[in-house]
Parts: structure tokens; sequence; C-alpha cells
């Protein structure tokens, strides 16, 4: 098992830069999840890691080990693909063979591991099947133990969910972290889901074009958004902006919003009047008749426990969302209270947070 | 726009029965959606409406006449398809034209140029009709594809999941806009989908489909909250809907003939232990941001609930008590057994 | 519809196609070889029928069930 | 997704490394130099003289001559140096040329009659072919069709016989219909080949086109033909052009059912082609001239054709 | 994906419509003047066919068209014409041996009445000739040609490297008698074997040029050089069809033997598959000293600028130990029975019997078969094979003119090609096999065929 | 609907192919030969079967087409992988090249063939000459058309001057249809070169490596065009392929029975390998 180090790495392919100046490290055993939508850089992160491919600069220590220039098959580690990647010609137990085999291991241990890796994964009744006639849950479940099977230091996963359906994969994400629960073994994962980070991360590592906008717990990254990508890449629906113009002064309790004043977490920034953003999640509005923020409710949409409500403001629209149970009626004017222990605060020209109490200790990347 | 109405349609493919004994009727003004899984034959009912299939039995009567045989060309249908739907090798103003170029309709040449542009008003997609239609955003592309159905003026829209190809983000948005053109037109709609959320969010009414045949017609809040049946119960809801054997609950009280109870999340409340008797054992939270789903282990059935991230911090391992609130019945075959306790 | 699946399944065991195109094709094979091969002019002279009735075990085996 | 990793992949591990590329390129390369020499000598043998083409040994280096493109075209006569002397001055070039050997140029040769033959049996054929080919494989394409399997490999296996055993029959048939030596029979003939490779072909390519583009237009109120017109034929244009392609190589190419079944009205260029003949031997000159004639259009075909090859020669079975 | 628009693909179709309406249009209105279609091989008197052929057409006002192949073709392209009953020929100048099929299979017009009424008399014919390119049955009344080109096998040398005074004097060191034209095969053979290898202005030179080809009639027409002189025949003179011992008699079997010593002691490598055309080349571009070939080429050589005039010299296929014969080539023109214009190609005919014509005939470089012209006291001065011409027609001898005749000489060539060129079993195997072979095809006719 | 789009060409090949074939079986049983059509139609029932399969002749040039597919499809399948092996590598300018490869594929092969005669001839060719550049051997010490030891060469060679490019552009096919991912999978799994070479690449290449044999080996079976013009059968009768053999039977000795007989053997033959070959392009298709 093993810790790995990300160091200053870069990657660029002709003109383009995919990764830029990434650092972080992955402890043992934690369970990592880079998140980011497609074309920001995770998969070549990864990628680098595993040794598919060469970063253009930058460290890669794998165990404090320097393995940066590395082959992939000298580096011990195994990958996961988001296509599963099992070879079509051979069986499962081919498949889950292959690793031991080009080790050269004798072929009753082979057998005999394949065995084990099997039962672990429930699928000892599929061996003699062809790879083609599986499922896709199944041909996850393949890939998976031909990755543990040689018992790595460390599992690479590139969207390994990404081919399945969706009510599938939900199921997949409980599978996948019992697993982990069990190995144990340190997991890089990547993923553009938020759901499937937010619900199997330990960590997770937000990136945008290249760059790591945000690594913390998943309640951390969600609660506290480093940027505005972050709080509107993440959450569904998402983070609600309102966009308004203010100067900020540390200590402030409240900020001037057009002509009312909004309570907020004491601010720890000052600030010469600029475009901000006030940030603001679904769950963390209700409607109040007294409310300053007015606007008129477009729809509403039924969720069975919950729903959420869109009411057009002279400010943008904002999805609020409401127990089921509350009555709306479309084209009816409501106001909006905020919870204010909850909201959030952008400059929204660079797109970062403004530092409020109990900011703790949500990073940049 | 007009009613639609189905009687006892079945069609067979082969051996395979695709849609069996189906009966529906479409309000004028409705937006009707029809909810499965793939193959349960939402498709092929929406094909027979069309006439691009012919039923093996019963009819298909638009505005109170048989069109069961009826090319698909003289039903005054429209229909969006899931994917495919725009030529690509024609720009975006001929793609919105061709329904209306169609010789059965022969519209003169400035009506179409009207009702196109109107239409691309209605989609905003105004500026884009001299594109080619392989030039354009996802979104963009779905938005020209409906905009073909709007066109037109028929007696009802059949739409055959137009958003799935669209990512989460795209299709938030474009459920929201449909539901409003609807609204707006008073269009009769039937729309096809396997995702609960749509269904819930735009449907006046939901009909639950499964192997052909309907389980259950009603508002998104009556299938919700009354499902039929324990499938129909498990098709809403995020999370699922726990099931537990009826067995396992020795000491509360349940209707006779109750073989499962359905708890869905809202019926489970979880508190510090105090003395009660269900008691579970908390197995993983899921950080999920608004809230936290609470994986729990109650005599080995794994049940979900929710919790407030914010409060209460649950730990895996600590054991919890549980309290039903209001929980759903259902009998050996599935049945829900209406609750008259408490 | 169960019990015509019953009665298919007893026949489908005797004529579901793998095993019998299997040997259609080796007849077909075997015969193009006797056709070519340069031990036995018998072997030669029986080669046609053991193409032709592999060529037409074929056409009717590819029709039996998968 | 697939589109975004293999360009992820572009600078992956699994790219050969730049020596290894560069043993390969030089290997491949020295094999394409090798296999065009052979091209490269009828193009120059095309520009040789008669005697330089037969020179023992040959010749590399010669004075190139268009003679040989004279003779493909001309029928010429041999003349006493003292008749030519006193014939009236040559007219053009080509005459000169002519007259330079002791000949006289006595009128056309049969090459452009046959060279029109290829084109129009090439085309005719072509568009038969594709035409039929095109409302099958569309019926194939989106129709249930009884026995379709027994069918599609019934088309296809007619294109397998071999030529000169389908000639014996065709040919006992077209005497009796008075069809040998004629265009039609030969069209028809060579559309009946293509037929399947268009069928195969033509399949491949509509079943790419998803089926409810035309469903969308039958729900519009148009008929299946227009909707085949209007959406299916517009967007298998590619597909139509790359297979019509290749039923004109095949029967511009073709050689066993020409040379069996023709012999004057209805020759094509493959079977005329040997038939070149100069004073007692093969006009060497005249025939490179014709091959190199016959052959460039194809080696542009396959110039422009590179995306569809692979598909063309498997029946479609691969794609690229 | 690069999408035409339709407009564009309509126009292509409509511009291929047309094209496939011109295939019906374009024959027919070639046909509207009168023309005739004479076929026949493409050699060297073809070339001067046509130029006399001007002046029927200045006569007539009738339009000449010509389709001559190939002669590694011509029996397989016009067999093939004939069979299929195709239009392609109104007048054609058929192979000897096709008489008998041809006039069984009435695929030409009978001649006889034709010549009563023009007063053609065949007896103004070389007697040989008649009998090869005219008759079927043979020796019997029954016309279906009139003789057109005679010819046979005959040789050159290239008379030059003969004459050089250090090449005669190696001979006559070597041999012990002088560099001459040889006069029996085993002369032919040893200056061969003197030439072959020899280098000869710096480049290599080889002795003897023979026929070898397989795919046609090649081999067969140089070996029968050979064979008739060495002792064989095709049938028992008394006993038609009775081949047993005379195909394959002992002296047969010797001559087959020494065809193919001369074949491998002689020839240039690579000469495997040669008729005329390959001798042509290897004559012309200086590689042999001696040449088999037809007489018909020979105008031909001796203008050639290289190697003809002076340089070229001509003789009779030499004799062997049982006779001196040769193989007779040359063809008679008949008039196809399925032409739409029997009348104009009889007019042609008729046109070409007449002695001046065909006595320009011969100055062109065709072989007329006409007593006026060849029997004239100035024709063997008129060029410098005429006598060797002369001489050959008095002993030519041809192959089977039976209507099977290709299945025989198919089988000929393949017995004779197998043993000289491919080396499979002896001369004494391939003679019997070709015994074997010839009874079949004639029993399958339905012919008696004794075997003693 | 369905019947009348498919109606023209069923109806085409039924006139063009069934028809005839059906005429062709009639004629197998009977001695007709069209040289001697004055002679009487007589129904031999199965003599020509009998005769043609109890004919060494006729067996040894079956024999000759098997060698020759052999070696040529054999040939081209190890040149035509090496050079997809090899292009699949995508050094610079790997498309022109490969382009220039491919043309011989495309030409005629009758024309080809035809002018190969001159190529191959010892003393005016070029052949001898390059091969006695590199070897030393004299150029007009050797026929490549005319020596029975080297004729069976030569149209294999030709042959496979011709079609090794199509055996290549399908392998190509093949290599790159295994996704880079798989690679990538396996060098993570510890594969060595070699092993990916075997347990991968050539594994996943082999249905369409058997694609390419089986319509290389049909095509080549019923060669005639290339070799008719190359060699006509010779020398002897050592390049004599079958379809040589029923052209003659047919075409030049007009033995239409015997030869629709021959026909008919063949015809089959080439039948139950298209069967095969058919089942190889849907395996392929499927991919």
């Amino acid at each position: 098992m093993a810790q790995i180090r990300v160091e200053n790495l870069r990657k660029s392919f002709d003109q383009f830069t995919a990764v830029q100046g990434s650092n972080f490290t992955i402890d043992d055993g934690t369970f990592f999840a880079m998140l980011g939508p497609s074309g920001c850089g995770k998969t070549t992160t990864l990628r680098m890691i595993a040794g598919l491919e060469l970063p253009t600069e930058g460290k890669i220590l794998l165990d404090g080990e320097d393995v940066t220039f590395r082959r992939a098959a000298a580096r011990d580690i195994a990958f996961v693909f988001q296509l599963f990647a099992l070879y079509p010609h051979m069986n499962v137990a081919d498949n889950i063979g292959f690793p031991l085999k080009c080790q050269g291991m004798g072929r009753r241990e082979v057998r005999e591991r394949v065995q084990e890796t099997t039962r672990l994964l429930r699928i000892e009744h599929l061996l003699s099947s062809k790879t083609s006639t599986l499922s896709g849950g199944d041909r996850q479940r393949v890939a998976l133990g031909r990755a543990m099977v040689r018992r790595p230091k460390a599992f690479l996963m590139d969207e390994p969910l990404g081919a399945l359906d969706a009510e599938f994969r939900h199921l997949m994400c409980g599978e996948l972290r019992d697993l982990h629960d069990r190995i144990g073994a340190t997991t890089v994962y990547v993923t553009h889901d938020q759901l499937e980070a937010m619900s199997m991360a330990d960590r997770i590592a937000v990136m945008n074009k290249g760059r790591v906008e945000q690594i913390g717990s998943p309640q951390e990254v969600y609660d506290r958004p480093a940027s505005m990508f972050v709080a509107d890449f993440i959450g569904s629906p998402p983070m609600n902006f309102l966009r308004f113009e203010g100067g900020l002064r540390s200590g402030d309790r409240a900020i001037a919003f057009y002509d009312t004043s909004i309570a907020i977490r004491e601010i720890r920034e000052d600030r010469a009047t600029a475009p901000l953003a006030l940030g603001i999640r679904p769950e963390h509005i209700r409607f109040a008749d007294a409310a300053p923020v007015r606007g008129e409710v477009f729809g509403a949409e039924y969720l069975g426990t919950t729903q959420i409500v869109t009411v057009d403001t002279a400010h943008g629209r904002v999805a609020a969302r409401l127990p089921s149970n509350a009555s709306v009626r479309i084209g009816e004017t409501v106001g909006l209270e905020f919870h204010s222990e909850r909201l959030a605060l952008f400059d929204a020209s660079s797109g970062l947070a403004i530092r409020t109490a109990n900011e703790g200790s949500a990073c940049h990347g | 726009m007009a009613d639609v109405i189905l009687r006892n349609i079945t069609k067979r493919f082969g051996t395979v029965e695709a849609v069996r004994e189906l009966s529906l009727a479409i309000n004028d003004g409705e937006f009707l959606v029809l909810l499965g899984p793939s193959g349960a034959g939402k498709t092929t009912t929406l094909r027979l409406i069309t006439g691009l299939e012919t039923p093996d039995a019963g009819s298909v009567m638009i505005d109170g006449r048989d069109v069961t045989h009826d090319p698909p060309g003289s039903r005054d249908i429209a229909f969006v398809f899931q994917q495919y739907s725009l030529y690509p090798h024609l720009t975006v103003y001929d793609n919105l034209a061709f329904p209306l170029r169609s010789p059965a309709r022969r519209v003169p040449g400035p009506v179409i140029r009207k009702r196109v542009e109107q239409t691309a008003e209605l989609l905003h997609i105004a500026s884009k009709l001299n594109n080619r239609a392989t030039r354009l955003s996802g979104g963009e592309m779905q938005r020209v594809a409906i905009g073909r159905a709007l066109v037109r003026d028929p007696s009802i829209y059949l739409m055959d999941e137009p958003l799935s190809s669209l990512d989460a983000k795209l299709r938030s948005e474009l459920r929201i806009e449909l539901k409003r053109i609807q609204l707006e037109l008073g269009a009769t709609i039937l729309y096809v989908t396997h995702d609960q959320v749509e269904a819930m969010t735009m449907a006046s009414r939901i009909g639950v489909i499964k192997d052909g045949q309907l389980l259950q017609l009603g508002t998104p809040r009556e299938i919700y909250e009354s499902p039929s049946s324990s499938y129909v119960a498990s098709r809403l809801g995020t999370p699922q809907i726990n099931f537990l054997p009826a067995r396992l609950l020795s000491d509360v009280a349940v209707p006779p003939e109750t073989e499962t109870v359905g708890i869905r999340t809202e019926h489970l409340k979880v508190g510090a232990r105090n003395g009660g008797r269900m008691v579970g054992r908390v197995h993983r939270v899921e950080h999920l941001g608004e809230q936290n789903h609470v994986h729990l282990d109650y005599k080995g059935e794994m049940l979900v609930t929710l919790a407030d991230p914010h409060q209460q911090p649950l730990e895996a391992g600590q054991e919890v008590e549980l309290h039903l609130v209001h929980p759903l019945y259902f009998d050996r075959a599935g049945q829900r057994i209406p609750a008259v306790i408490h | 519809m169960s019990g015509s699946a019953v009665a298919k399944s007893g026949v489908s065991r005797w004529f579901s196609r793998g095993p019998w195109e299997a040997g259609a094709m080796t007849l077909i094979g075997g015969g193009i070889i006797m056709l070519v091969q340069p031990w036995s002019i018998d072997l030669y002279g029986y080669s046609f029928v053991t193409i032709l009735a592999g060529t037409i075990g074929y056409v009717i085996v590819s029709h039996f069930p998968e | 997704m697939t589109a975004a990793l293999a360009k992820s992949t572009a600078h992956s591990i699994v790219e050969a490394s730049p020596r290894s590329k560069a043993v390969a390129g030089s290997l491949v390369i020295l094999y394409a130099v090798i296999t065009i020499l052979p091209l490269l000598w009828i193009v120059a043998t095309a520009f040789k003289s008669q005697s330089d083409a037969i020179a023992y040994p040959p010749k590399v280096i010669f004075e190139p001559t268009l003679e040989g493109y004279v003779n493909l075209f001309t029928v010429r006569t041999r003349q006493t140096p003292d008749f030519i002397a006193k014939l009236p001055p040559p007219e053009t070039w080509y005459d000169k040329l002519v007259r330079q050997r002791d000949m006289v140029i006595a009128g056309p040769s049969k090459v452009v009659p046959r060279f029109v033959n290829s084109l129009i049996i090439g085309f005719g054929s072509t568009f038969l072919a594709v035409f039929l080919g095109t409302l099958a494989a569309y019926a194939f394409s989106r129709f249930r069709i009884p026995l379709a399997d027994d069918l599609l490999f019934f088309i296809l296996s007619t294109r397998m016989m071999p030529p000169v055993a389908v000639a014996i029959p065709i040919y006992l048939m077209y005497r009796q219909l008075n069809l040998t030596d004629t265009r039609l029979g030969m069209i028809l003939l060579y559309t009946a080949v293509n037929v399947s490779l268009a069928v195969w072909l033509l399949k491949g390519f509509i079943d790419e086109i998803p089926r409810e583009y035309e469903e969308a237009a039958l729900v519009d109120g148009y008929t299946r033909l227009q909707a085949l017109r209007k959406v299916v034929l517009p967007q298998a244009v590619t597909g139509i052009a790359a297979t019509a392609i290749f039923c004109l190589i095949f029967s511009w190419n073709e050689y066993a059912f020409a040379v069996l079944l023709t012999s004057g009205e209805a020759q094509t260029m493959p079977p005329f082609i040997p038939f070149i003949i100069g004073e007692g031997g093969q006009d060497w000159p005249a025939v490179a001239a014709a091959t190199t004639l016959f052959v460039v259009p194809i080696v542009l075909f396959t110039v422009l054709l590179r995306k569809h090859l692979l598909r063309g020669i498997t029946f479609g079975a691969v794609r690229k | 994906m690069r999408t035409f628009n339709w407009l564009r693909s309509s126009a292509a179709t409509a511009v291929l419509g047309a094209a496939l309406l011109g295939i019906f249009g374009g024959g027919e209105a070639a046909a509207q003047s009168k023309q005739l279609t004479l076929c026949w091989a493409a050699w060297d008197p073809a070339n001067a066919l046509v130029e006399l052929g001007k002046d029927f057409t200045k006569q007539s006002g009738i339009e000449m068209k010509y389709e001559f192949v190939p002669w590694t073709s011509y029996a397989d392209r016009f067999l093939n014409e004939l069979n299929s009953h195709g239009k392609l020929c109104d007048l054609i100048i058929g192979d000897s041996q096709w008489i008998g099929g041809a006039a069984e299979n009435k695929w030409y017009v009978k001649l006889n009445d034709f010549f009563d009424k023009e007063k053609i008399s065949m007896d103004d014919f070389v007697p040989a000739t008649v009998v090869g390119y005219s008759q079927w049955p043979k020796n019997s009344p029954n016309y279906w040609a009139l003789p057109a080109m005679a010819d046979a096998v005959g040789w050159t040398y290239r008379k030059d490297w003969f004459s050089r005074p250090e090449i005669q004097s190696a001979f006559k060191a070597k041999y012990g008698r002088d560099l001459v034209p040889p006069k029996t095969y085993d002369e032919l053979k040893q200056i061969a074997e003197f030439f072959q290898g020899r280098e000869i202005d710096g480049k290599k030179v080889y002795g003897a040029y023979i026929f070898t080809e397989r795919g046609s009639e090649g081999i067969t027409m140089g070996v029968t050089n050979v064979l008739y002189n060495y002792g064989f025949s095709y049938d028992n003179p008394k006993k038609s069809y009775q081949m047993q011992s005379f195909v394959n008699s002992a002296d047969a079997v010797r001559g087959l033997e020494f065809y193919k010593q001369l074949y491998k002691c002689c020839t240039a490598p690579g000469m495997t598959n040669a008729y005329m055309q390959e001798g042509l080349d290897a004559f012309k571009s200086g590689q042999v000293a001696m040449q088999m070939n037809w007489f018909a080429f020979f105008p031909g050589l001796y203008k050639d600028p290289n190697v003809g005039g002076d340089k070229i010299g001509f003789f009779v296929n030499p004799a062997g130990p049982n006779g001196h014969f040769t193989q007779l080539g040359g063809q008679g023109i008949s008039v196809v029975a399925t032409s739409d214009r029997k009348d104009d190609a009889l007019a042609y005919i008729k046109w070409f019997a007449q002695p001046a014509v065909q006595q320009k005939w011969w100055q062109l470089g065709g072989y007329s078969a006409l007593k006026a012209v060849v029997d004239a006291p100035d024709f063997p001065k008129s060029a410098a094979f005429a006598p060797q011409f002369l001489e050959s027609m008095g002993i030519v001898k041809d192959f089977w003119a039976e209507p099977s005749y290709a299945q025989l000489l198919l089988d000929m060539q393949k017995r004779v090609h197998d043993y000289v060129v491919a080396d499979k079993g002896t001369a004494q195997q391939a003679l019997d096999l070709l015994v074997k072979d010839w009874t079949k095809v004639f029993k399958e006719q339905g012919k008696q065929v004794a075997s003693q | 609907m369905a019947w009348l789009f498919v109606a023209p060409t069923i109806a085409l090949l039924l006139a063009i192919n069934i028809f005839p074939l059906v005429w062709m079986i009639r004629l197998s049983f009977t001695s007709l030969n069209l040289s001697m059509s004055y002679l009487p139609l007589r129904f031999v029932g199965l003599d020509n079967f009998t005769d043609i399969l109890t004919d060494e002749d006729v067996w040894f040039r079956l024999q000759t087409t098997a060698q020759f597919v052999i070696w040529s499809v054999a040939l081209q399948v190890v040149i035509g992988y090496g050079l997809a092996l090899l292009i699949n590598r995508q050094f610079r300018g790997h498309s022109f090249w490969t382009t220039i490869i491919l043309l011989p594929m495309m030409l005629s092969p009758a024309v080809v063939g035809n002018f190969w005669t001159l190529l191959l001839q010892p003393q005016i060719g070029p052949f001898n000459y390059v091969i006695s550049l590199f070897t030393g051997v004299p150029p007009s010490s050797f026929s490549m058309t005319g020596q029975v030891s080297l004729a069976p060469w030569t149209i294999v060679l030709v042959d496979t001057w011709m079609w090794a490019p199509y055996v290549m552009l399908i392998c190509l096919a093949g290599l790159r249809s295994i996704p880079d991912y798989i690679y990538e999978a396996a060098e993570v799994d510890r594969a060595s070169a070699w092993r990916q070479f075997w347990s991968i690449t050539l594994p996943m290449t082999v249905p369409f490596l058997m694609l390419a044999v089986l319509f290389r080996a049909i095509e080549n079976f019923k060669m005639f065009d290339m070799v008719n013009l190359l060699t006509s059968g010779g020398p002897g009768s050592t390049t004599e392929l079958v379809s040589i053999t029923l052209k003659r039977a047919a075409f030049e000795k007009w033995r239409t029975g015997y030869s629709s007989a021959l026909a008919i053997i063949l015809f089959v033959t080439v039948f139950g390998a298209a069967n095969i070959y058919v089942k190889a392009l849907n395996k392929v298709k499927q991919r």
C-alpha cells in the first residue's frame, strides 16, 4: 500500500496544456476522487500517475520513490479503464489471470489466486464465460478483479462506472466503496459525476481547466466551495448565484444587496467595491412573505419528498428546495429568505470564494 | 388538440409480447408521461400510436376517429425521437420546414416561413436558422428536434425520451423549458421516459408501465404517495424505497396479509437509542452535500435514510433507534394494502 | 406458450445450429482438401460428393435455430 | 467520450518510439519503391521507341519519344522511302514522326472505340448496379424480408463464382439471344456481378442511417419513396459514390468475361490492350501507353478512395 | 461527412442515363454506309492487305474495316466468334485447319456455285494451297475458301555473321566444312551449337530460334517441321485415323527427341513460350543466328533497318533422315455464313481473285497462291526469299483439318510442351499419350479408330 | 413493398446467374461439343463427372491450383501482416506510402499480367537484370516464366505483388480495431512486448486475417486472367490452373458438356467456401 505524491505536474499536448502544475499528496489507504468536467485534465493526471503518459514537467512519487519516467509495468499499480479494457478474446478466468501469467507465475497458483479474487467479487460462477456475454456490471467486476489479483500498491480508476447505466451505477458505487473498505488500498478515482465522488471518496480534488481548484472532504467541498466553479459543479440543482456589486470590510456580518441587507457569516476580508456573487444552496431558501428578495414562481418540480421551485427574481432565476407538501402556485409572487449561516460569497470576476468565519481548511489549488 | 384513446392494444414481436392489452386515454391538453425501464414497451406504444407499427389487436382512436390502420402521415401526430431526428444534410430552417413541406400538407411558402420563425423564437434558436443541423450544440439540436414537432399543430405530440442523450445540466434546463412550452401552447403530450425525475417533474399524469402492461396511472403525487404495488413504489423516489419483510417488525402493528413494508426515507426517523425496540446499526454514511445518506443494517437488511449533514453526526458502527411513520404495506403479490391503522 | 417452449427445447437440443454447422463446414473443408491433395486419386474421386454433401448440408443446417 | 479518450492517448506510452518508427518507415518505403518499379517501367516504356523497348539488354536511359502513343492511336502501313518522298509534306507532328520510320498513317486505331466501350459498359453497369443495389439494400436494411440472410448470401455468392465457369452458360444464352458482343449484354452481365457488391456495401451504409429519419418523414406525411429520396439518399451520397466507384473498378478491370464474350462492337480495354500489335510483335511502347492511359483513372480513384477502400474490398464488413 | 446536394447527384444520374441510352444508338449509326469487316490475324501481311484493300474501296465504294488479332489468340477469338454466330466478321481469313469444322458447322458459305458463276477456277491456284485452304472434305471438289495467303515455315539467318571471315574460319576449324545455310537438321544443329553463347559485336548471341509457345499452336507448328522429316505421319495412309505406330513410331520419337535437343542446346534462355513475335524480337534485337518463322514475316524482316537487307538470308526448312517437308501455314478467305452482307463479301473475293490484284498482293508483302503469280519466270528474282518460298510450297504438309482440330491441337500442344520444355516424361511417353488423347477425341466424335 | 425493391435485383440475378446455371447443369449430362454442334446431342449421364473425377490431368491441375493458392496466400499473409505491423507504427508520411503500396491491387490483372511478360523476359526485361544486380547470377541464365522450376513461383510472386496490399489493408484494419487502452491495460498488467503480440495483437487480428485468407483463397482458386496472360499455363502445364483448364476445355476445345461438369465442380467448391467466407464476414462485422 502506498502514498502518492504529485509535485508540479504539468502536461502539454502541442499547443494545449492539459494539466498545469498540480500538487497534491494522497495518503496511504485513501479513497481519493478527482472530479471535474470532461477535458479538465483529471484523466491525464491519472494516466501520468499510472505511467501511461509521460509528464512534460514535474515529479511523481510512489511511496517516496521517484517513478516519474518509469514504465507503467515497473510501477506496481493497477489501472481500471473506463471501457473496462477486458481482453475480448479471453474468458473471465484468463482475463483475471493475465497479469499473473505475465509475471511468470505457475499455472496452479494463478488458478488459486483467480478463484480467490472472483470469490471476493462474487463472480465465481462466471469464470469460464466469454467477456462479451457479461453485463456491464459483471464486466466492471472482472476489470476490478484483474486489477486486484496482483495486489498492487495502488488502484487507479478512470471513470470505471461511466459506461454503466445510471441506476446500476449507484449500486456499484456502494460495492466499490465496500471493496475499498475491505482491501484498504490507496485508490485514485477519476469521475465527472459529482454524486459518485461525493458518495465514495474520502477526499475530493475538483479540477477545472487543468488546475486543481479545491481539495477536501466531500462535505467540506460542498459546504465551503473554494470557487464558483466548485460551487456550481457540486450539488444538484447547483448553487444559486445572485450577482451584485459592493464593497466588503472584514468583520461585517451583513452585505448590502441592492437596496436591502442580507445577513451573512462574519466576513474576514476587505474588498473595494467590485462585482460579487452571493451563493445560496437551494435547500437554504425558505419562502417568507416578508423577505426583501422577491420573485415570481416560474415552475415547480415535484420530487416526492421535496420539490424544486424555480423563482424568477430581478437578479436571476433561483431554485429552491422545499418540502413537497408546501403548496406553490405558478405565477405567484413570493419572498425568499436565506439561511444566513450557510451563504457563500464570491468574487464574481475571479470566481474565488471570499473568506468568511469558520473558513476552516479549504485550500486553493 | 384532441383526445387519444388506446383500446386493448397488443403487439407481439416474434414470441415477445411488447405491449399487452394496454388501454389508455390521453386527455386534451394533458402532459402524460409513460414511465418504465427499457424494454417495458413504452416506445412500442408510441410507435403504435404513430402508426410506425401496427397492433396485433386493439385499436387506436384519435379525436374519436379510429386510425388503427391509417398510415403515419395521415394521423395528425408529431413525433420527437430520442436521437437522430435532425437531417444532417439540411439547415436548421429546412429541418424545421420539412414537416410543413410534406406533400400531404401543402403549406404555402410564406406560411411556412412564418411558422418556422415563430417556432424558432419560442425555442430561442432564431439566430441559428441558417446553420447546418450538424453544427449545433446538443441542447440546440434537441430544441430544433422539438421545434420540428412544434411547427405543426397536431392532435398530439409524442416524445420518445427526447432528453436522454443530453447531460444532466442541460436536461434539467430543457425539462423546465418543455413544461413551460406545453403550458403556453396548451398542447397534448405523450412523453416516454425511464427517468423518474423527468416523469415526476413534468407530468400531469404518469403511467407506470412494465412488461407491456400499464400498472398504474395517476398524478405524480398519487403515484408517489399511493403506489398500487411495490414495483410502482420502487420506480419513484431517490433514494429508492426500502423494503422490509413484515415479519421483522413483529412488535409494530401492520395490516393483516402484509408481506412487505415499504419504507421511504421520510417514513423512517432515526434517533439516539432510547429504549425503542427497532435498533439498527449505521453501516456507512454517504455525504452528498445537502443530505447524508445513512445506510443502516437492521436485522441483516440494508435500509437507507436521509440525515441532515449538519446535525447529530452519525458514525459507522453506531447503534440507533428507528421509528416508522406511515410506511406502505404490500401483500404477497406485491399489491399495496391501503393503510387504515393509526 | 410454456407447452410449446418445452417441446421446442426438446427439438432444439437436437437441432441447435452450432455443432451441425461445424460438421457441415468440416465436410466442405475436408472435401476441398480431398479435391486438391496429391496423394490418393480415390480420395480425389470422392471429393466432389463430399463438398456437395457439405454444402447442401450447410444450407439446410444454417436454418436450424441458434 | 471515446474521441476524447483517443485524443488524450496521442502521446501515450502505446505509441511507437521514434527509432522504431524510423525503422518501420524505411522498410515500408523500401517495399513501396519495389512495388511501384514495375509501374514506373510501364510508364517509361510508353515513352520509348520500339527498338528501345525491346533493347537487349534493357535500357534505363533512353531518348523519350511519343511514338508509343502515336502507334496506339493510329494504324500505320510501311512504305518505301520513294513513296514517302512523293507524298505531300506531313501536316502534323505525328505524321512526321511516323514517316521518319518509313510508315504512313492509314487511319485511327480501335483504341478510342474500345475506350468508349469501357466507359459505356463501365458506367452503364455501374449505374444500373447502384440503382438496383440501392433499392435492394434499402429493402434489406429496413424491411423484415423472409429468408433475408439466404438472399444476401445468394447475392454475394454470385460474385464469388469463377468467371470462366459462369461464362459457359452465359455464352450459350447470349448466343440464343443475340447478346454476344453487345454492350447491352456486357452491361447486364457486369450489373449482375456488381449488384452483389452494391447490395452488401449499400446495406452497410444505409444501416448506418438511423431509421428514425425516415420514420420522422413518414410521420410528417411523406410516403416511403419520398422519404427514401429526400432523407435517405442525400445522407447515403458518399456511400453511393464509393459503391459506384468500386463497381466501376470491377467492370473497368474485368477481363475473363470480356475476352470470352466480346470481340469487336462491345470489346473493352482489358482484352484489347494485349492485342496491340506492331509490325509482327507486340508493340510494347503502344501497349505501355495504353496501359498507362488505362491505369491512370484507377490510380486516381485509389488515392481518392482511400477512406472507403477497406469497406469496398471486404463487402462492407470492415469499416474504418 | 461531406454531402453532395441532391440536385447535383440527380444531374449525375441524368448524365449516366444519357450514356446508357447511347449504348443502343452507337452501333447502328455506324452501319449506315456500305462496309465490310474482314477478320484476320495481326501481322505484317495484314497491313499489306489494308493497303491492297484501298483499291477495292475505290472501285466498289464499299468501306473496309478490319479486325486483326494476334496469333496467340487468333484461333480462340475467331472460333469463339464463329461459334457464337457473331456478326463481327463478314469476311474471314481463317486458318487452314479450321476448314473442316467451318464446313461441317456451316460457318462458311460454300463457294462452289459462286466460283462457277464468276468463272474462278481452282486449277489456277497452287495445288497444295487449294487442298490446304479450300477443300473439305480434303481432295474433294467442295470449296469453302479462296486461297488467300500462301505460307509455310522457313528460316532466316544472319548472313552478315555467316560471311564474317573469322567466324567462317572458326567454323571450318571446328567442323571441317564451310559455314553455309544448313540443308539438314543435323547441320542446323551444328551451326546452332557453334553460335550458341558466342560473343558477337560485344553481345552474347544464341544459335537458333524455334517455336515453343504453349498457349495456341506454337510448339506444334515448330515440332512438326522436324517430325515430318523424321518419318512422323498423322495416321495410316491406308486406314484413316489409325494413329498407333504412326504418330508414335520410333522415327517420330527420334524426331521429337531431336527437337528437344535443339531446344536445349541452342536456343536463348527464356524462349520457353515463344512463337512468331518473340522470334522476330529475338532476331531483330540481334540475339540469334537462325530463326524459324513463317514466310509471311520475311518481307518485313527484309526491310528491317537493323538486321534486314544484306544482313539477312533465308533457307528452306532443312531435311531430316526420312524426308523433306515443311509445315504448311497460310489461309484461305471465306465468307461468314451469318454475315448480313454476303453479296458484298463475295464481291470482295471476286475482286481479290483477279491476277492483277494477286500480283500487287505479292508486291505489297502478301503471298499469292495464284499460279500466274508464282509461276511467272521472274518470280524467283522478285524477292530475296521468293525461291525458298516456291520450294517450300512444294513440300508442305498440314496438321489435322478435322472439325475437332482444336482439341487435337491442344492435346498435342500439351504433350509436346510437357516433354520438350517442361521436361516431363520421355518422347515415347509423350507421343503415346498423344495417341491416347487423339483416339479419345475421335471416338467422342464417333469415328472408327483402329489401334493397329 | 419490400419485394418490389428487391425484385429487380433478384430477377436480374435469376436471369444472368441462375437460369444459365440450371441450363449448365443440364448440359453437364450431355456430350455437347459446340465446335461440332452438328453432331446429335447425347445424354451421357454422369459420364462427364466420372471422366473428370478419374482424370489424373485434371487432378494435377487442381493440385497445381492448390499449391498456387497456398503459397501465394501464405506469402501475402506474411508480407501483408508484416507491412501492416510496420505501417501501424504511424511513422511520418505513412498514409502516402500506404497509398503507393495499394496501387497494384487496383489495376487490371490482365493488363498488368500482360506487361509482366515483358518485365520478366530474360533478355529484354528488367527483372532478371535487377536480380542479377543483387545476386550476380547472369540475367539471361534463367527465365522466370519459362523454367519449370521457376514458373510456379513467378505466378505466386506476381500475385503477391498485386494482393499483398489487400492482406495488409485488412490486417491494418484489424490492428486499428484494437483500442489503445487494451495495450495500456497490458502494459499495466506488465506484459512484455513479445507477450503483447502473442496474447493480444495476434489473437485479436485473427478474424481479420481469416477474412483475408478466405477471400484470397477463393479468388486465387478461380484465378484466370493474370496467369493466363503471364504464362498461359506453361511451361508444359506447370502453371496451368484449373480455370485455365476449364477455359481450354470450354472455349478452345469447345467440349461444352464436359466443361459444364467441370464448371459445376468448381461452382460447388467455391459455393461451399463462400459459405465459410460469409460466416467469417459476419464475425468481423459483429465486432
